[in-house]
């Protein structure tokens, strides 16, 4: 777990000058750079994807950094994601090597899957990574059984995962978040509604004004975030999460955000309005956090630029790498069905 | 809902009660106390194990197969829930990736249904793909013969062979519950057991002791014979020895090859039964197309061809859901004087 | 349709004097006969299990009656109704005959499904039935898909189903609600809160305070009735009905009641305390009704001890010739997997 | 999820791209527009007829199969859904049950696991139940070859083949999949249509006229040969071709039987082939074990046996997820090289 960049203080530390919202200066820092790397990967993607360097699909995350982001960078090392396709910045801020990520989407022997599965597709149980699945809302029943597993050992863990407005429509959801009221787990959802499910707008997955509402049904805490907001994404995560560790049970997080491309590479969002994205860009959580900065003067303009370079030569070394690395031998696709060797398992 | 534990009219329960050695031996365990011992001894052995359904806790089960278990291991090892199968099975694989072994009961095993896409999309596919282990066992009461109807008679076993990652088991015995339940939760993967509730009460026999398991993969001749072999599993056992007594009676020798494990199937018992007898009926409760008689007729074609001195036979259920009312039942389902005379028309040819 | 007994009027009819809610004395008296019947119906069916005649499950609903009978009697005869296990008052009051509904427990061939499905699993799609499966909740997005049909040809029909508190856990509950939600479909779903599922408390099933909180989370109505009192109920099943049929979407109706015996004949309910079913005998739904019709004067002792009489004799009659009735043919199981007769379509 | 319509190294795309007959007719119509033409022309011509599922009005389809439809045919024919495979299918159950034929699409046929229980208890049953038919057809995109993964990649017919009162079809050309899928929506019972998106837009072919069915429950012989048969569907009676072109110059006689329709089997036709052949590979893309070629190989050892030159012989998928990465799919899924060296050993049993 050494590399897991989650250690944020608990929100009433006496942070070195200036601060916002509790966290510290080198903390920002980190936040701002972890959503440039989760941009500038996403990026690099794209561009593996037209390349034809990418055999599956490609999803991006722009314009939702500070979701994942900033809900990642609220837990503790101990704690358990499970992150959806959209999420690389859930799986980078928890440490995973850049050059294994990229590795998982090309499909290289040295990524987690070992070239199994693709994308987001990976677990990584050292750095508390839960693999999704395709299937939308199956991975929330499973971090409800993590949670219940911290909560029947006495463990001051939290299990979270997300959702998008339209997965929230799928049996899992609502059972699995269900589940996980009754038994009181210490588990937090965080649903991004980022407007659209591939083409389907928002209307059509939900009659209610927020999705946040539903909580109520569940008898839990139920808020809505700006999810452009970084440090607003983070202090909601937070927050639930402590409620959480300290035994009030789960919080569903509304996170109001947009996604700012297609669905996937191959799809060019024809179906949104151009005037929505044009309103959006307008409030992009990378941009806006760095004014924040910059205007709080917590940010140089040196720091800034380094940062981006520092984003920059991590991204292409990394992705360098990755395209060096090995593909998986044919044969090797026959093992490994089934568990035999005891390192499988273990306390997690 | 069925009945639990009752079933009085079902179409072979005169000839299971009395007949076959076990019940003969009212004062031995029955097979569904094989269920619970073997539930009992885990949790006692492991505290990773703990019990996961609906109704199992202050009800004891559906079935009473938890009897007694709440007093003794407390509500952080008998898990009752909302009726949420398919969170259920979710939850219990993500408590496997943090350490644990649960084991889910499905208050009947149709219910299963609900969490198909957990079993089969999640937990049978996480080791392949990420190499953590999922060691979840998913039990429940399956079969008909009790008027259970279109939906308390299900034998879901065919669609689960389907599903690598998985693992399946079904006993026909107190022996072999107690043995494979022991594996299945000791196991590092999903398994599917599969017990059969018309056998819960009505056969009895010794249990193995507490070190005691039974392998998975593993099948067992129950009757050696040297005429005909019958392949089959679960209740099909009790039908095949029940044929095999009567046609000793007439001189004929027939073997009973119980296959105890469905997923990975025995395939070296399989071609070495028919090796011995060279005939072949394969058994199964299940509807016969698409069940698990085809993939065992196709083993046998395929490895054990140059044997075989007559066509594999199979008899199974009739390919209709399971109807309520008795003679729709009976009809449907396989009985001993059907076994018995499909074995005739093997031995005959 | 000529046997369906569930037209009532208009909520603003001008009824007959004295009247009560909108509902005339002859109506009123139609509920009392119709939940007597119920209840009686029920009786019967437990002793019939208790006497071994009936080689399934045995379900009552008693305590239950008002739910049922007054939500189906609230329907115009071309509604469509899918009733669960403990709704045989929606059977009855639908006009199933009391023969072929005791037929159907029997096993035998002169019942709705012929013997191969027992007891409320029945359809008969000239009354309005659609039959349920045993999967909790599987039926709530089939009548959600009858009331798209509806709403696509413009039909002025409602389609109702019922669910428990328990079967609101499963993933259906939620799929379906949220289809005909977002759709704005003319359906109706009444959660019979019993208190229990099976040998599981509420607490267990949901963390609101009410399960009608659920209603906001789908952008719909919800209310919670007093299902113990059958104008109650019918009052309120008639409003969502009304709101339904006139394009006001779903509604969510919770009836508060009791189950005041066992989940089904086998189980003695040990686990439910003594002093809370008391207490509820003490609002037991038939004795509440007619208390009120009595001192309202709208039922003379005469006109109750008639209806008694009247349901003592059809429930005789009916099951003396239903069990007289012969048992299917075993082959005849074997026909009928698939539709090949055009009988078995039409409009509907 | 897969990008749709590319799929560039997949396994046989080389071998199925411009050596069928079809692909050499680039001006023909494609596999995908057979599935267009035949809804397009189902709801034109009932106008109980409505398409169901997710994106597929705005949005047009994933694979965009209903290109146009929503203009044409309004969103009370074309309706879109919230994400919820099995709501779509219940609701779907619903409209069947009120006089109309709803066809649902799965945006990936993989996301079929999520309507199970909808599929196998409600939809399957009601006419075995209660006597009324549910005119539904569920159809999407199946099959691997496009490095779609473990959950983009599923060929889930064996599940399917063993449900009473499912019909499940699976067309291997243009002209079967426009045929099948006007018999699907005309048929009074739930049917499953898979569709290979493999094939979506690499084959060509002519197409059936608006008045031109494909039965459901006919297989045919794609080629017709005397020395050995390749009993197989959907993008297996591709590579059968394509193997049974290679031995064809080395002077052997392949025939190829495309079953088309999985449930129910046509057992003359399966047993014809046999007959004439005497030597059998089952081949499909599905995992090997419990899958369909297990219920093909049963069906001719029982009814064919004598006319047996050689076992059947069964290739198939591994028994493994389907991989992501492209070494890793190819070892996993049927190539041509290994159909062909199958079929080597075949011919010189
Ligand atoms: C059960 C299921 N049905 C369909 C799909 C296909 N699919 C993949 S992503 C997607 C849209 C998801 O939308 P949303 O949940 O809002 O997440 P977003 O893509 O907006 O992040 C769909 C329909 C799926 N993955 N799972
Ligand atoms: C999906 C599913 N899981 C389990 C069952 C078994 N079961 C039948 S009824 C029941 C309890 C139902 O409780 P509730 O929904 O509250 O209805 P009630 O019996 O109180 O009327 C259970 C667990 C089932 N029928 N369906
Ligand atoms: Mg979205
Ligand atoms: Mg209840």
């Amino acid at each position: 777990m050494r590399s897991v960049r989650t250690k944020s203080p608990p929100l009433a530390t006496k942070a070195v000058k200036p601060a916002l919202r509790g966290l510290t200066r080198p903390q920002l820092h980190e936040l701002h750079y972890l959503m440039l790397l989760n941009r500038a990967f996403d990026d690099r993607i794209s561009a593996l994807y037209r390349q034809g360097k990418i055999s599956g699909g490609a999803f991006g995350s722009r314009g939702q950094e500070a979701c994942s982001v900033g809900s990642a960078y609220a837990l503790e090392e101990h704690d358990v994601v499970g992150p959806m396709i959209r999420n690389s910045g859930v799986i980078l801020t928890r440490g995973l090597p850049i050059r294994k990520f990229f590795a998982n989407y090309l499909g290289r022997a040295t990524s987690p899957t070992g070239g199994r599965d693709g994308n987001t597709h990976l677990g990584d149980l050292s750095l508390g990574i839960v693999a999704p699945i395709s299937h939308l809302s199956s991975l929330i029943p499973v971090l409800a059984g993590v949670a219940l597993t911290f909560k029947l050992r006495g463990e001051k863990r939290v299990a979270i995962t997300w959702i998008g407005d339209g997965g929230s429509s799928v049996g899992d959801f609502h059972e699995g978040l269900n589940l996980a009221s009754v038994m009181k787990l210490p588990f937090v959802l965080v649903l991004e509604n980022n407007q659209y499910a591939y083409s389907t707008p928002t209307s059509m997955q939900c009659a209610a004004s927020k999705f946040s509402d539903k909580a109520a049904g569940y008898g839990i805490r139920g808020v809505t975030v700006d999810g452009n907001d970084v440090l607003a994404v983070h202090h909601a995560v937070k927050d639930a999460a402590n409620r959480a560790r300290s035994g009030d049970g789960p919080t569903l997080i509304e996170a109001v955000t947009m996604r700012m491309k297609g669905h996937a590479e191959h799809d060019d969002a024809g179906y949104v309005p151009t005037a929505l994205l044009a309103e959006w860009a307008k409030r992009d959580p990378i941009e806006r956090f760095r004014r924040l900065l910059r205007s709080r003067r917590l940010l140089t303009e040196e720091e800034d630029r380094a940062t981006e370079d520092r984003v920059a030569r991590e991204i292409e070394k990394a992705v360098m790498e990755a395209l060096s690395d090995p593909f998986p031998d044919g044969p090797t696709a026959l093992d490994g069905v089934y568990a035999e060797r005891s390192e499988d398992r273990g306390p997690a | 809902m069925v009945r639990p534990d009752t079933g009085t009219r079902a179409a072979w329960a005169s000839h299971s009660e009395g007949r076959s050695a076990e019940s003969e031996s009212p004062e031995l365990p029955t097979y569904i106390q094989g269920i619970t011992e073997a539930l009992r001894e885990e949790l006692e052995r492991d505290p990773s194990v703990f019990l996961i359904g609906e109704d199992i806790g202050t009800y004891e089960g559906a079935f009473k197969v938890t009897k007694g278990f709440l007093q003794q291991f407390g509500p952080r090892r008998i898990l009752d829930t909302p009726i949420s199968e398919s969170a259920i099975v979710g939850a219990a694989t993500g408590a496997a990736l943090m350490g644990m072994r649960p084991v889910v009961e499905m208050q009947f095993i149709d219910f299963i249904s609900c969490a198909w896409n957990q079993i089969v999309n999640m937990a049978a596919k996480i080791h392949y793909r990420w190499g953590r282990a999922v060691p979840i066992t998913i039990r429940g009461p399956s079969g008909g013969y009790t008027h259970g109807g279109p939906f308390h008679s299900e034998n879901p076993e065919a669609w689960f062979c389907h599903v690598p990652g998985l693992k399946v088991v079904a006993p026909s015995t107190g022996w072999d519950a107690k043995g494979l339940l022991k594996s299945a939760i000791r196991d590092d993967n999903p398994v599917l057991y599969l017990e059969h509730k018309f056998l819960y009460r009505r056969i009895r026999g010794p249990l193995p002791g507490p070190d005691v398991t039974v392998p998975i993969g593993v099948a067992e001749v129950k009757r050696p014979g040297a005429d005909a072999s019958v392949i089959t599993y679960g209740s099909g056992v009790h039908l095949a020895l029940e044929a095999a007594a009567a046609l000793a009676a007439e001189g004929h020798d027939v073997e009973v090859l119980d296959l105890r494990t469905l997923r990975p199937l025995d395939r070296a018992a399989i071609v070495a039964t028919v090796e011995r007898t060279g005939k072949v009926l394969v058994l199964h409760e299940a509807h016969l197309t698409g069940g698990l008689g085809g993939e065992v007729a196709a083993l046998i074609a395929e490895h054990a061809f140059e044997r075989l001195d007559a066509p594999v036979m199979r008899l199974a259920a009739a390919d209709t859901p399971v109807p309520y009312s008795d003679p729709l039942e009976q009809q449907v389902l396989p009985d001993t004087a059907r076994v018995t005379s499909a074995l005739r028309t093997l031995l005959d040819y």
